[in-house]
């Protein structure tokens, strides 16, 4: 995971997969959620990107609308844009989205337990997906499914192929639908915390394994999590989602190193044995807000130290935050920035910022 | 309510006299509404012992009586409710009764309000939740209504006849009809010899159907039955009978059913072994076979002799009808067990008894009263094949305890049944007629 | 522990249910008023007579060892003879002679119920809150509140004048002559004809008989396809790109099944009981009809050993239950070592 | 809430012992009718926990910490062994005496969702420890759980509320209220952090250690995640598969583990800082079911240092990892489920998907240089093996590859000045101390 080396080709190569202003509502009786609301972001070959968030922030709806597997009364709003490839996924029909799913996006879930069938054998199911997109059928479909059974790290793979997933342990699980996911060779793989249902020891056999995955086969993975100790560790750039908003997103190291949203700073800081020196630990007062409304303000402000008036009245744009090196690759939605300029000219920016937005969505 | 931080909370009794109005004025309306029927309510009670005490009742087949004859020249009704004729006396009478359930119904549920607002500290409690969501409910509701009418019928028997089961089922030779026969003249005939001349036999000379007068000037709302006794009066009896026997059975088969599902679910290992060998041996007799047994064996027995036997077939019922509740509520009390409150009751040192009476059994409750709605639409069925109520009106009523059990279990537990609801609400709306 | 173990820890459960079911029969029928000396007497015997056919009988020894008896009987199969209904008949042979109609009837309204019930709840399961969802998920409601011998009473009629109702379609002498009502012939089924015959001569009483498990099975599928498919393996599957089809026939279908397994196997009993009725209004002389008969007669060895008949039926039906399980569902009995 | 916190130390433990806990074991389903082979939860346990102190259980799912915690206050009933409160041991208490105790210890609980009856208010939630063991008047009770809540940064009128209508952290700061009540000395803390969000947790983690210092509480804290552990108690104890592996001062064990799981399981954790290049130390396979614990060391068949025999000292790494995972294939074998079938096949001595043992063994030895006499056993190993003569294949193995850490369970050595005990064959004198060592696979 050189950064520098990563920071090189991103300038260069088209994205594999580009997010533009992705809506996702879920429509109730009572209410209407926009669990993810505006979302952008890119990741290129062979680039780990994390999407770092508390629970209900929108991260694995995020991983689902890219899937095309939002379910009813869910829906991706128009005016979404997934290009994969170069090619807009939004637009496809159920048919070819399919031939897409599992062929060219694969995607491993958070449970290993109830990811997998349980009335059917561990090789009977990765057969399956051999099946579908490489048609591979019979002894050597048997044959390619112990390969990727070894290549995840299970031992005797000739016989476990044969068995059921209760009779597999946790890991293993994960192991296996992982295979199952590698089965058809996809370019990019979401992972939606695949490692927060595992122990610390299996996490990291776990963490190992999808690293020599991607070296190996150049993947392209997006690894979504609320631990940000796997975050560093996995990935090369980080999104962080509050409340279906991506509020600031920059190269790991930067992230870590140089967090400017007030949000991802108590997040960082609230870490137990983050910050050595002090007893207590800081925390960020109140709960993660349900979006059910389009934000007219900074969803954070109810919440965020550093908030002022203008929080509540102006939704603040995602913008360059200006930190040396790597300042044209670290952005923040917070109307604390830019920096270098006042604070009421930044507020100006940020409502011309939405204004423009609002005109291009029409 | 709204409460001060720091009142003292004060018991049911003492909040009531601490503001004694809206308490008062329910209470003088319940007593207004009771008063109305409490005649009846003796002649039950004592009925059950005997030959039941008469008082005036409002609401009685003497008040408003549908029994008469019609003068053939002028056109008159005479014996009847202020000359009515004995189809608008007779619907009068239901009428009133329908109305007079209603406001009862709807006086309790006012009751429910005044607590609410006056006497209760939460300004939200879970069962308000269940309560709304009852309230969306169509399908439930219209089991609800269903089950309403039918527990009213079975509960106003006597008086929403129009004859008694007594004068046209019982002792038909005892009773006298008195009419104008052909040649004009006031004849008198037994209510025996009247049925033989009203029997429905369905040919178009000899049928008295639905809403008609047979010759002897008596009106059949549903008609008559082949023997030609009064068709409605004969379910009305019959829908008290098995509303009895059901309640009685469910209720004691319930209660075996907690106490053993509370009872294994806490401490499972051998007393589980045990119920479980006990109710799959109960299960493995054929149930309606061995209640044809039963009901043979102990039907000279004294217990036989309650409510003409109804009591027994209540008691036959819930004795083989308890290990299919227990394994209904089995598994939510299993589920209820293993929560982490009742770990922390036990390790703050809760009696067993407590544990389960307060932490356990109100969520097996919501369960039983499912099961227990949907299996009194069973025993109504079971009896119908022992005694007596026409078809249609089985497959109606049993359909809206299922209903109503729907209903239930979607309120107390929103998940339960996944995509459920809404679908069967429509079609039950649309199909139901409700 | 394996699936295998768990299944015989199974079996080995039903011992003391069958001893239990059949002390609890024993206890009802002698312990009770039954009186089998007078019904074979007639209102009218004499009390000398009575003591003696009391002592043939072995009714006048302790209770006790009338039990022991009975249970040893029952449990080394030796079932005895009838006493009042058919005297001197063995209960074997009286089985034999009523038992097939019975079984006949059982078998077709099982099937029926299977292969209406289930599919067409699966179907409203797959197609949650549409038309057909709502035509049948209220159909079901309502077929399975119908009263077995209300149905059984309007079928009967309206087939013994089909003619009027359907336009001059004759039910009773279409394909083969029948009566609507009468036992089955089951004596030449291995003939297309014979079979046919039969069949068409059991088949409204076992509509009648499956009707109520044809509208449960049907409900529980529904939910049971409902709560399959909203499962995270299924988000899985799709995941991979498996299409409709296969989800459904593969992912969801045999899922689906697990938990229908009880609730078919339950019926089976449930039929059992209910069969008497259906047998009386049919006129098919079965074996719920023969008990009725023993029942009414105080029979007490004929009673009792039906009812042991019934209660190892049931027994053996839930073995055959467990065992599906074991079939269907790798993970029965599997508590997760690792 | 209590602005009169003292900010000087999470607390001070007195030195003076509150809770002794000796040869502890806890099994389950023990005289189950047709298996009689329990869950060794809790297999023979030693430690004490001093007065006011915070003392942390730390270890994967199924290690017996939360078994363990919930023996201490008596929810399970231990198998043999003792734990002594006081001096008293309360394992040995029944009736009035053991609800009389139960006021000393209480339970705070993993799931906020699941612990509280959402049937109850919150004001009875907290009353009802008052009420059991009928504690004053009831007036005096309502007084004392307003007190609570405002103990635990809640509002008096949230009395009449549901739990329903509480979030995650504010429902298990109910959880705390009620585990409060009755002012007891020992709080056993069972993963209170884990189902929260990381903000929320740092609030309930500061209000347990300002709740602490005002009451002077002794804790146990169970939970998975070492940061947690390492923020809030003063020793930590490291279970593995119901054995303490580690117990010790926590800086002491973070900065420098003596016992090799701890070390592996501390450089398992993803550190919030992407520029640490800490060696990582990634353990094979899982743990062992409880069911069947390996005979020595538990650690034995995952051990990144288990001591080897004298004569294979210099082998191959890669070859000695070949041959430790073909030992947990086999072991993993006998442990796997057999369909009637192959059974049947078995019993003829036809071959099953067990018997074939050339596949495994070109996996995993095929591309590596094997030593004829490593290769002999082998060899001998995998006829037993197509013989479906499991055990024989396994006893083959351990007699050749196997070692102390095979035959023997490792005593509590003293691995510190400050009394830390490590429970490895490591410790004795002849073979080097485990963090001298380099483990194999960093080779």
């Amino acid at each position: 995971m050189a950064q520098q080396e990563s920071a090189r080709v991103r300038a260069e190569e088209e994205p594999l997969l580009s997010v533009e202003n992705l809506q996702t509502a879920f429509f109730t009786d009572k209410e209407t959620i926009r669990a993810v609301d505006g979302v952008s972001f890119d990741i290129r070959r062979g680039e780990t990107v994390g999407i770092v968030g508390e629970s209900g922030s929108g991260k694995s709806v995020t991983a689902r609308s890219i899937m095309g597997l939002v379910d009813s009364p869910g829906r991706v709003l128009d005016g979404s844009s997934i290009r994969f490839d170069g090619e807009e996924l939004t637009d496809k029909t159920e048919e070819q989205y399919r031939g897409i799913r599992g062929g060219e996006i694969a995607m491993v879930f958070q449970d290993p337990l109830t990811s997998l069938n349980p009335v059917y054998t561990v090789g009977n199911q990765i057969k399956e997906a051999l099946r579908l997109h490489q048609g591979l059928r019979g002894a050597a479909a048997t044959e390619e499914a112990i390969e990727l059974l070894e290549a995840v790290g299970i031992p005797d793979a000739s016989r476990r192929v044969t068995e059921y997933p209760h009779e597999f342990s946790g890991g293993m699980r994960q192991r296996a639908v992982i295979a199952m996911a590698l089965a058809c060779d996809p370019e990019l793989l979401i992972c939606d915390e695949p490692t927060t249902a595992l122990d610390v020891t299996i996490q990291a056999q776990i963490l190992e394994l999808l690293d020599e995955l991607q070296e190996e086969r150049g993947l392209a993975i997006m690894f979504i999590t609320h631990d940000m100790g796997v975050i560093a560790e996995v990935s090369d750039r980080v999104n962080v989602m509050y409340a279906g908003e991506i509020v600031e997103s920059a190269p790991v190291e930067e992230l870590f190193e140089n967090p400017r949203h007030p949000y991802t700073q108590g997040l960082l800081r609230s870490i137990p044995g983050n910050q050595p020196g002090s007893e207590r630990l800081e925390t960020i007062e109140g709960d993660v807000p349900t979006p059910n409304e389009p934000a007219t303000y900074c969803r954070f402000e109810p919440r965020c130290p550093k908030a002022f008036e203008e929080c509540t009245r102006v939704h603040p744009a995602s913008v360059e935050v200006n930190t040396g090196v790597d300042a044209e690759d670290h952005s923040a939605a917070c109307l604390l920035y830019p920096e270098d300029v006042s604070q009421a000219e930044a507020v100006e920016l940020h409502e011309q910022r939405n204004s423009e937005r609002e005109v291009s969505e029409r | 309510m709204s409460i001060d931080p720091d009142s003292e909370e004060l018991s049911l009794r003492e909040r009531v006299s601490e503001n004694p109005g809206p308490a008062m004025k329910w209470f003088a309306g319940a007593l207004l509404l009771f008063a109305l029927e409490a005649g009846a309510v003796v002649n039950f009670v004592t009925g059950l012992f005997g030959p039941g005490v008469e008082l005036p009742t409002l609401l009685s087949r003497d008040v408003i009586s549908n029994l008469g004859y019609q003068n053939p020249d002028t056109g008159v009704w005479q014996g009847t409710f202020m000359g009515l004729s004995p189809a608008y006396a007779w619907a009068l009478r239901v009428l009133l009764i329908y109305t007079y359930a209603a406001v009862c119904a709807w006086w309790l549920w006012r009751g429910y309000l005044v607590f609410r607002e006056h006497y209760r500290y939460a300004d939200w409690t879970p069962r308000d939740d269940m309560i709304d969501r009852l309230r969306g409910h169509r399908w439930g509701q219209f089991g609800a209504v269903i089950v309403f009418a039918f527990v009213v019928m079975a509960l106003f028997a006597p008086a929403l006849g129009p004859t008694t089961v007594e004068r046209t089922i019982s002792n038909p030779y005892s009773y006298h009809v008195e009419f104008y026969n052909e040649s004009g003249q006031l004849d008198n005939v037994t209510v025996g010899q009247a049925n033989l001349g009203a029997r429905s036999q369905g040919t178009p000379d000899q049928n008295v159907g639905p809403m008609e007068y047979d010759e002897f000037g008596r009106f059949h709302p549903f008609g008559t039955m082949p023997t030609g006794k009064d068709m409605f009066t004969f379910m009305a009896a019959g829908a008290r009978i098995s509303l009895f026997i059901g309640l009685v059975s469910i209720g004691v088969s319930g209660l075996i059913a907690v106490a053993f599902a509370l009872l294994t679910a806490y401490y499972k290992g051998l007393i589980d072994l045990a119920v479980v060998i006990a109710g799959d041996s109960i299960m493995s007799l054929p149930r309606l076979l061995f209640v044809m047994l039963l009901t043979v064996v102990l039907g000279n027995h004294w217990i036989g002799e309650i409510y003409s036997g109804g009591f027994l077939l209540a008691l036959i019922f819930a004795a083989t009808g308890w290990p299919f509740l227990w394994r209904a509520v089995r598994g939510p009390a299993m589920q209820v067990a293993e929560q982490e409150w009742i770990d922390a009751a036990k390790s703050f040192g809760q009696r067993p008894s407590v544990t389960m009476r307060k932490h356990m059994a109100p969520y097996i409750l919501g369960y039983l009263l499912v099961y227990a709605s949907m299996s009194l639409g069973g025993i109504i069925i079971a009896v119908a094949h022992i005694s007596f109520i026409p078809g249609v009106m089985i497959v109606l009523v049993v359909t809206a305890f299922n209903a109503l059990g729907d209903g239930i279990r979607d309120a107390i537990d929103p998940q339960s049944e996944t995509g459920e609801g809404e679908g069967a609400e429509v079609a039950a709306a649309g199909g139901g007629g409700a | 522990m394996s699936r295998w173990r768990y299944f015989a820890k199974r079996v080995l459960l039903s011992v003391p249910v069958l001893v239990f079911g059949a002390s609890i029969t024993f206890v009802v029928i002698r312990a009770g008023p039954l009186d089998p000396v007078s019904a074979i007497l007639g209102p009218q015997g004499d009390p000398q007579a009575y003591n003696t056919i009391k002592r043939q009988l072995g009714l006048n020894q302790p209770l006790w060892q009338q039990y022991v008896d009975y249970m040893v009987n029952l449990f080394t199969l030796n079932l005895g003879q009838s006493w009042v209904q058919q005297p001197d008949t063995s209960v074997y042979s009286l089985v034999l002679t009523y038992a097939p109609r019975t079984i006949w009837l059982g078998f077709w309204s099982v099937l029926i119920a299977l292969f209406i019930g289930i599919p067409l709840g699966f179907y409203a399961g797959l197609n949650p809150n549409t038309l057909s969802d709502y035509t049948a998920s209220f159909g079901g409601i309502v077929w399975r509140a119908m009263p077995n011998f209300w149905l059984a009473v309007i079928l009967m009629s309206v087939l013994s004048q089909s003619e009027k109702f359907f336009f001059g379609f004759d039910w009773q002498s279409w394909a083969y002559a029948t009566n609507v009502t009468g036992p089955p012939p089951l004596d030449n089924l291995t003939s297309f004809d014979g079979f046919m015959r039969a069949l068409k001569k059991i088949a409204p009483a076992a509509l009648v008989l499956g009707s109520a498990s044809m509208g449960n099975e049907m409900r529980i599928g529904r939910t049971a396809v409902l709560e399959t498919v909203n499962s995270n393996f299924i988000e899985t599957a799709k995941a991979k790109g498996v299409p409709p089809r296969s989800l459904v026939w593969k992912h969801i279908f045999r899922n689906a099944l697990i938990p229908l397994v009880p609730i078919i196997t339950g019926e089976a009993f449930i039929l059992i009981g209910g069969s008497v009725l259906v047998e009386t209004v049919f006129d098919i002389s079965g074996i719920g009809y023969l008990f009725f008969q023993a029942v009414k007669n105080g029979d007490m060895p004929l009673v009792g050993s039906l009812m042991f008949i019934f209660i190892l039926l049931v027994v053996l039906i839930n073995i055959v239950q467990d065992f599906l399980y074991t079939i269907i569902d790798p993970r029965v009995g599997y508590e997760g070592g690792a | 809430m209590s602005e009169q916190v003292q900010q000087e130390s999470v607390s001070v433990a007195t030195g003076e012992t509150l809770v002794e806990v000796n040869e502890l074991k806890t099994y389950y389903d023990e005289g189950a009718i047709l298996d009689s082979n329990p869950v060794k939860a809790v297999d023979g346990v030693n430690f004490e926990i001093k007065r006011g102190e915070t003392l942390g259980l730390v270890g994967e799912s199924g290690c017996g910490k939360t078994t363990l915690g919930r023996t201490l206050i008596q929810l399970e009933s231990a198998t043999s062994g003792e734990v002594l409160f006081d001096g008293t041991d309360v394992t040995e208490l029944s009736g009035a005496e053991l609800k009389n105790w139960r006021r000393n210890s209480q339970m705070v609980f993993q799931d906020p969702e699941s612990s509280l009856n959402d049937r109850m208010t919150v004001g009875e939630i907290i009353r009802e420890p008052l009420d059991v063991h009928d504690w004053n008047d009831p007036k005096e009770r309502r007084a004392r759980v307003r007190e609570l809540l405002d103990v635990v940064g809640l509002q008096p009128e949230h009395y009449y509320r549901y739990p329903h209508q509480f979030s995650g952290g504010q429902r298990q700061r109910i959880g705390i209220a009620r585990a409060l009540a009755l002012e007891p000395e020992f709080v056993v803390l069972d993963e209170p952090v884990s189902a929260l969000d990381v903000s929320v947790q740092a609030q309930i983690l500061n209000l347990l250690e300002d709740l602490q210092d005002e009451f002077g509480l002794t804790y146990l804290f169970i939970a998975h995640d070492l940061s947690v552990v390492r923020h809030i108690c003063d020793r930590v104890a490291v279970m593995y598969l119901g054995n303490v592996m580690e117990l010790g001062a926590t800086e002491e064990i973070f900065q420098d583990p003596k016992n090799p799981y701890t070390h592996s399981l501390l450089s398992a954790i993803p550190e919030p800082d992407p520029t640490s290049d800490k060696e990582r130390i990634t353990l094979r396979g899982t743990p062992p079911s409880p069911r069947d614990p390996p005979k020595g060391c538990p650690f034995t068949t995952r051990c990144p240092m288990k001591i080897r025999p004298e004569k294979y000292q210099n082998v191959d790494p890669d070859l000695w990892v070949a041959i430790e995972v073909f030992r947990e294939v086999l072991r993993e074998r006998s442990r796997a489920e057999k369909t009637l079938t192959e059974q049947a096949k078995e019993l003829l001595g036809m071959e099953t998907r067990f018997s074939d043992i050339g596949e495994i063994r070109r996996e995993l030895f095929g591309d590596l240089d094997v030593p004829r006499e490593v290769e002999a056993h082998l060899d001998r190993a995998a006829e037993h093996v197509k013989n479906n003569e499991d055990a024989e294949a396994r006893k083959v193995l351990r007699d050749e590859f196997g070692s102390i850490c095979d035959a023997e369970n490792p005593a509590n050595h003293v691995v510190s000045d400050s009394g830390r005990i490590s429970h490895c064959h490591r410790h004795l004198p002849e073979y080097t101390e485990p963090d001298e060592f380099t483990p194999y696979t960093e080779r």
